[in-house]
């Protein structure tokens, strides 16, 4: 498969986007400026980005409680989304919903999920929408080497299977669910062991690498979009910060060692190497395009912080849809 | 129900079931069935009898034996615009998929502020009566009533069936529509047009002076029962069957006490922590005034269910017990 | 592995205990003696009494709503299980059970179940004690083919795994959940498929062989005896009568042809005509055989018959257990 | 609580479940826990902190996120013998597995004809307050209370929240011991020693002649400020802090109420058939002659819990709405 020079520019785009604005969401958050739980992406932006660098505006995604990835990768508008994270009345979910629901049904991002494993069954829902309508859109469904083991998980995978639907399964494995390994929770050496059982095509990929991850993507929409049912892609990836927060934890269950050792294989610095010795960019334009990006991301934290506490009188808002005055 | 209906047809409760899918899925493509058993066999009780025939494997869907799955495909195919309806086949089974229900459905549109909406109907079946013992045999509309962004809705007779139904597909919003099990072969006159019965209005099924019942269901019809008991008594009760429990009517409920003074609340789940609670409790707090006696509540006692028919019999609440209450609380000083 | 005729005779005799003691269930159950919903085993009978035959009495089985096979094979008791499906007092259950919630904890055999999949957590929890106890004992779960679509069951075979239980996974694929195919509902050939994405051995086994699948349970059990963990067996079986009751749905969902094939591969014929031909046993053997288990079964229908409902009295009695007054 | 306790030593309510279960564990070889993280990280809130140190791999696990699996594992271990704790990280979870909670864990005893007992405690943390949104906030103990065969436990202090975890785990029936997150570092007077609250028996944390709030949990703190609140106003309010749901201490309630004759039920969840309705239902059955206002009810309003926190203190009640809702009670004719 042929990588153009514009496809690796835009998953570099992708992943600066959101480690700039995970980065800089990690500091608001260490400064008590943003509520609630804070689960990052930093370290893995190699899969949301070479995964919605593959699809089109009209795919949907469904997310986890790991979500902002998913969202920028996908598009998100960056105020909105720290204004969410913020808790504030011009984001994405006018404060209702936060880190853990955060979601652009207009970009076809079905939102983030708090539940482990809860937002597998809903995306398989708009693949089978998908089908039913006779389009030829793909849903991707993003889930944690952890929420394989839950049971909604296995329902939503062997539906799509059993259904035929166009359905991309895209695994992020970091090798740990919160505080535990993934030696402790599974038998198996690979998670993508698991595809066989339901009846779909797997592979693995390098999870630290954009471009494996998007020609893997690329060839399994395109399975999905002709038709052929869904597949399993197991990327091998890592968050550098802790499950949540930043570094809150006491708990020292990964060694110093294997946190580095991953930061080696960085995603980012791996393609700008890459492109720098390809000449795809020079360093002069990587610079400008980061300083760009860190400009959008600096705006959306001003953007954040300056808009408004949601007015309590829209507290009881958006509990049902009101016949005729559907939003 | 208005006079006209005595010239209605006679349908069963079943029969309304199926005819007002059948009906829908005709007018609105976007309509589709999901769930174990609904297509090739029609359900297993029969209420989809007919769809997949019609329509397709794509609109009358049998599924693997997967409730969270069922309930997430009806999820992800509302937020895409579609309206699902997907089944599962006993209301004890919620239980399993209840994540998906209470966590996902109910709340997404909240969560996502209000950037969505849902229409989705979750059909099942409830009740006892059947000795399929305690995990086919429950009432768990209590539950469901207490999430925000749920409605639920439980018809009690052949009418209410079908335009209750038609209702809920209609509904932008989440609703689980709980068929009674014992009620499937009951005839009643019934429309054969489409039609709608309104969420949140409840039925005033006989009008009555001395005390009021409130309730819905299978009760609704042995609290008819009660009130002729109690009828040749001299005491004529007003029966209320609610027929959606969330929204709740309450308006016509205190409307109700405030003439009558007397209420008793029945149903067929148990009674600790049941519908008739949040009934008693609204009661009290709007028509504390107007109270001639406390608010009674007939209502399973605080065990699951039993298998053997002759425990199951005294386990579920019936026309002479309810009027046993309704006695209670007329008898009071 | 070498069969001894004492297990040939063992095998046959549970295999008929189980077979007649369904035909009178079913009898009953359309002449309206029998309330409620009755699940049948007859066609499957080699699966429940090969497993049992392997097992200990120690040894734990965790069953499904097609349970009355399970606990026949076990040693269950036919005048109480009679007259447990019958709703009445003597019953097992004293008649608060009935045929889905049948059980008998004495023979460690851990309840039917009405819920699909449900018993399978369960029955882990059972194999966990044993290992937490350090004894040797093992817990086997049966469960449909139809089951193994549900999370419950996911969670339980990858739990099972991850912690290395002493646990045996036995499915009874007879090709249907209920009215549906298998064909509908899952993307693979034979469901022994998820078991190495458990990272579990498995194997398929003709289950319409009881010896076939005594040595496949010998191999498992040993194998979780010895502290190696759980594995898979899968038993190509089939029910003769329907998913529920005997023959009273009105919908066609399965040919005669395919019904009458299954027929020609009975498990108790086969094991009979085998029986006769290596001399293990004579016709006369036989027929006195099946003439005492006939009349065990025709007793506990009496039993049954005579046995008083419940007094309503018990209603609330084993809702909780009291202090100090634990049964 | 007696007047020794003031020379007890301080600990915290989290402190307070951590040395539950070192000492129980001590003391009992059947005690185990189970569930994600709480080995060797010692579970995400620390309440399992230093167990798996202490007593190895199988008495404190590691498990998958399989919330379903995690219970099964609890009921098979106890009918088989063993006295397990698992945990479910937040209650909002339990929707997950419902299933093995309601329809297993719950009616086994039962459905078996009383031949198990079920030693089984599932632990969970409830409420809202920390922006955790509609997910991870949720207080869902009328759900629970509703269904037969479980009991329910929720502590609002360091002394209560050890006793109750003791008698939870020595209890034979399946519990759901739901500690309150924004109650973890509040401390209070705690025994050293292993002790036991016993389940069902209701704490009068505040006598008072003028009015009763029946509350429980995170409100119980929040209903005696408003009591502070009140008695500066001359209003002398009992507070009761329930302890248990179920079985609940309705003799507590009404014997108090018959002396104060107002009373106005408080709890975080959602109102709508939540905890509250049931108590009113109960007090104006048994105590329908004493009461001279309607019981009311301080309780979370119908939503989803939100995240920003100006809605979410918007949303949880506190002392300033508790004390409102008294003085409505008091100061009706
Ligand atoms: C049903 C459920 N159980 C537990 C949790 C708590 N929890 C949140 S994230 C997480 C770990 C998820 O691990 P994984 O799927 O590997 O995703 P990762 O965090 O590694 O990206 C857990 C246990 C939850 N949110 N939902
Ligand atoms: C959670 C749940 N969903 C659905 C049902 C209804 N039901 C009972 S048995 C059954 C089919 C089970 O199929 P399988 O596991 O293959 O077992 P079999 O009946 O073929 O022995 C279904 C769908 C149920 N009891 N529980
Ligand atoms: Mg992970
Ligand atoms: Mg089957």
């Amino acid at each position: 498969m042929e990588i153009t020079n514009e496809v690796l520019k835009d998953l570099h785009y992708r992943m600066i986007r959101i480690r700039f604005f995970e980065e800089a969401a990690g500091k608001l958050f260490e400064n008590s400026e943003m509520p609630g739980f804070l689960h990052l992406y930093v370290g893995e932006e190699a899969v949301a980005a070479g995964v919605c660098a593959a699809l089109r505006p009209d795919d949907q995604i469904g997310s986890t409680h790991r979500g902002h990835g998913h969202l920028v990768g996908k598009g998100g508008d960056l105020p909105k989304m720290m204004a969410e994270l913020m808790g504030k009345a011009d984001g994405y979910c006018n404060g209702k919903g936060g880190s853990m629901h955060i979601c652009d049904l207009d970009l076809n991002m079905l939102g983030a999920n708090g539940i482990v494993g809860a937002g597998a069954p809903i995306a398989v829902g708009a693949a089978f929408a998908n089908k039913y309508r006779g389009n030829d859109t793909v849903a991707v469904v993003f889930f944690g080497d952890g929420a394989v083991n839950i049971g909604a998980f296995h329902e939503a995978a062997n539906m799509a299977a059993a259904l035929q639907l166009p359905a991309v399964f895209v695994c992020e494995n970091n090798e740990y669910g919160e505080y535990t390994p993934r030696s402790k929770t599974m038998a198996i050496d690979d998670v993508v062991d698991r595809a066989a059982g339901y009846g779909m095509p797997g592979v693995i990929v390098d999870g630290m690498d954009s471009v494996a991850v998007y020609e893997a993507t690329t060839q399994a929409v395109a399975r999905a979009r002709a038709g052929h049912g869904p597949s399993f892609i197991e990327c091998k990836t890592y968050r550098y910060y802790n499950h949540h927060g930043v570094q809150i934890m006491g708990f020292k269950y990964r060694t110093d060692e294997e946190v580095d050792m991953w930061k080696t294989r960085d995603c980012i610095e791996g393609i700008e190497r890459d492109m720098l010795a390809q000449g795809v960019m020079t360093q002069d334009e990587i610079d400008t395009i980061r300083a760009k990006v860190q400009a959008d991301v600096d705006e959306a934290v001003e953007f954040g912080r300056n808009s408004p506490f949601p007015d309590v009188d829209t507290l009881m808002d958006d509990v049902y849809t009101v016949a005729g005055a559907n939003s | 129900m208005s006079a006209t209906e005595t010239e209605l047809r006679e349908l069963s409760y079943l029969g309304a079931v199926n005819e007002a899918l059948h009906q829908i899925m005709a007018e609105d493509p976007d309509v589709f069935c999901a769930g174990e058993d609904v297509g090739a066999s029609g359900g297993v009780f029969g209420s989809f009898g007919g769809l997949q025939k019609k329509y397709g494997e794509l609109r009358a869907v049998d599924t693997p034996i997967s409730e969270q799955a069922i309930v997430g495909l009806g999820i992800g195919a509302a937020v895409a615009g579609l309206r699902p309806v997907v089944d599962l086949m006993f209301m004890d089974f919620i239980m399993v998929a209840m994540d998906q229900i209470a966590n996902q459905a109910a709340k997404l549109k909240y969560m996502f502020g209000g950037k969505t909406s849902l229409p989705l109907t979750i059909t099942t079946n409830a009740g006892a009566g059947l000795s399929a013992a305690a995990q086919h045999s429950q009432s768990l509309e209590s539950m469901l009533a207490h999430v925000p962004g749920l409605k639920v809705v439980m018809p009690s007779n052949p009418y209410d069936a079908k335009g209750l139904l038609v209702a809920s597909i209609r509904d932008d919003n989440p609703v689980i529509y709980a068929k009674t099990k014992t009620l499937f072969g009951t005839k009643g006159p019934c429309p054969e047009d489409l039609f709608e019965v309104p969420l949140g209005v409840a039925n005033i099924t006989r009008p009555g002076t001395d005390a009021t019942i409130v309730t819905y269901g299978r009760m609704a019809g042995e609290s008819l029962k009660a009130a002729s008991i109690l009828s040749s008594e001299g005491v004529d009760v007003e029966v209320i069957d609610l027929r959606t429990l969330q929204p709740m009517d309450s308006e016509t409920i205190i409307a109700s006490v405030k003439r009558t003074n007397r209420c008793v609340v029945v149903h067929e789940a148990v009674r600790f922590a049941g519908m008739g609670a949040e009934i008693a409790a609204q009661i009290q707090e709007e028509a504390f005034d107007y109270l001639d006696a406390p608010i009674g509540r007939v209502a399973a006692p605080f065990s699951p269910v039993p298998f053997s028919p002759v425990l199951e019999g005294a386990y579920v609440p019936d026309a002479k017990r309810i009027a046993e209450g309704v006695r209670a609380a007329v008898q009071r000083g």
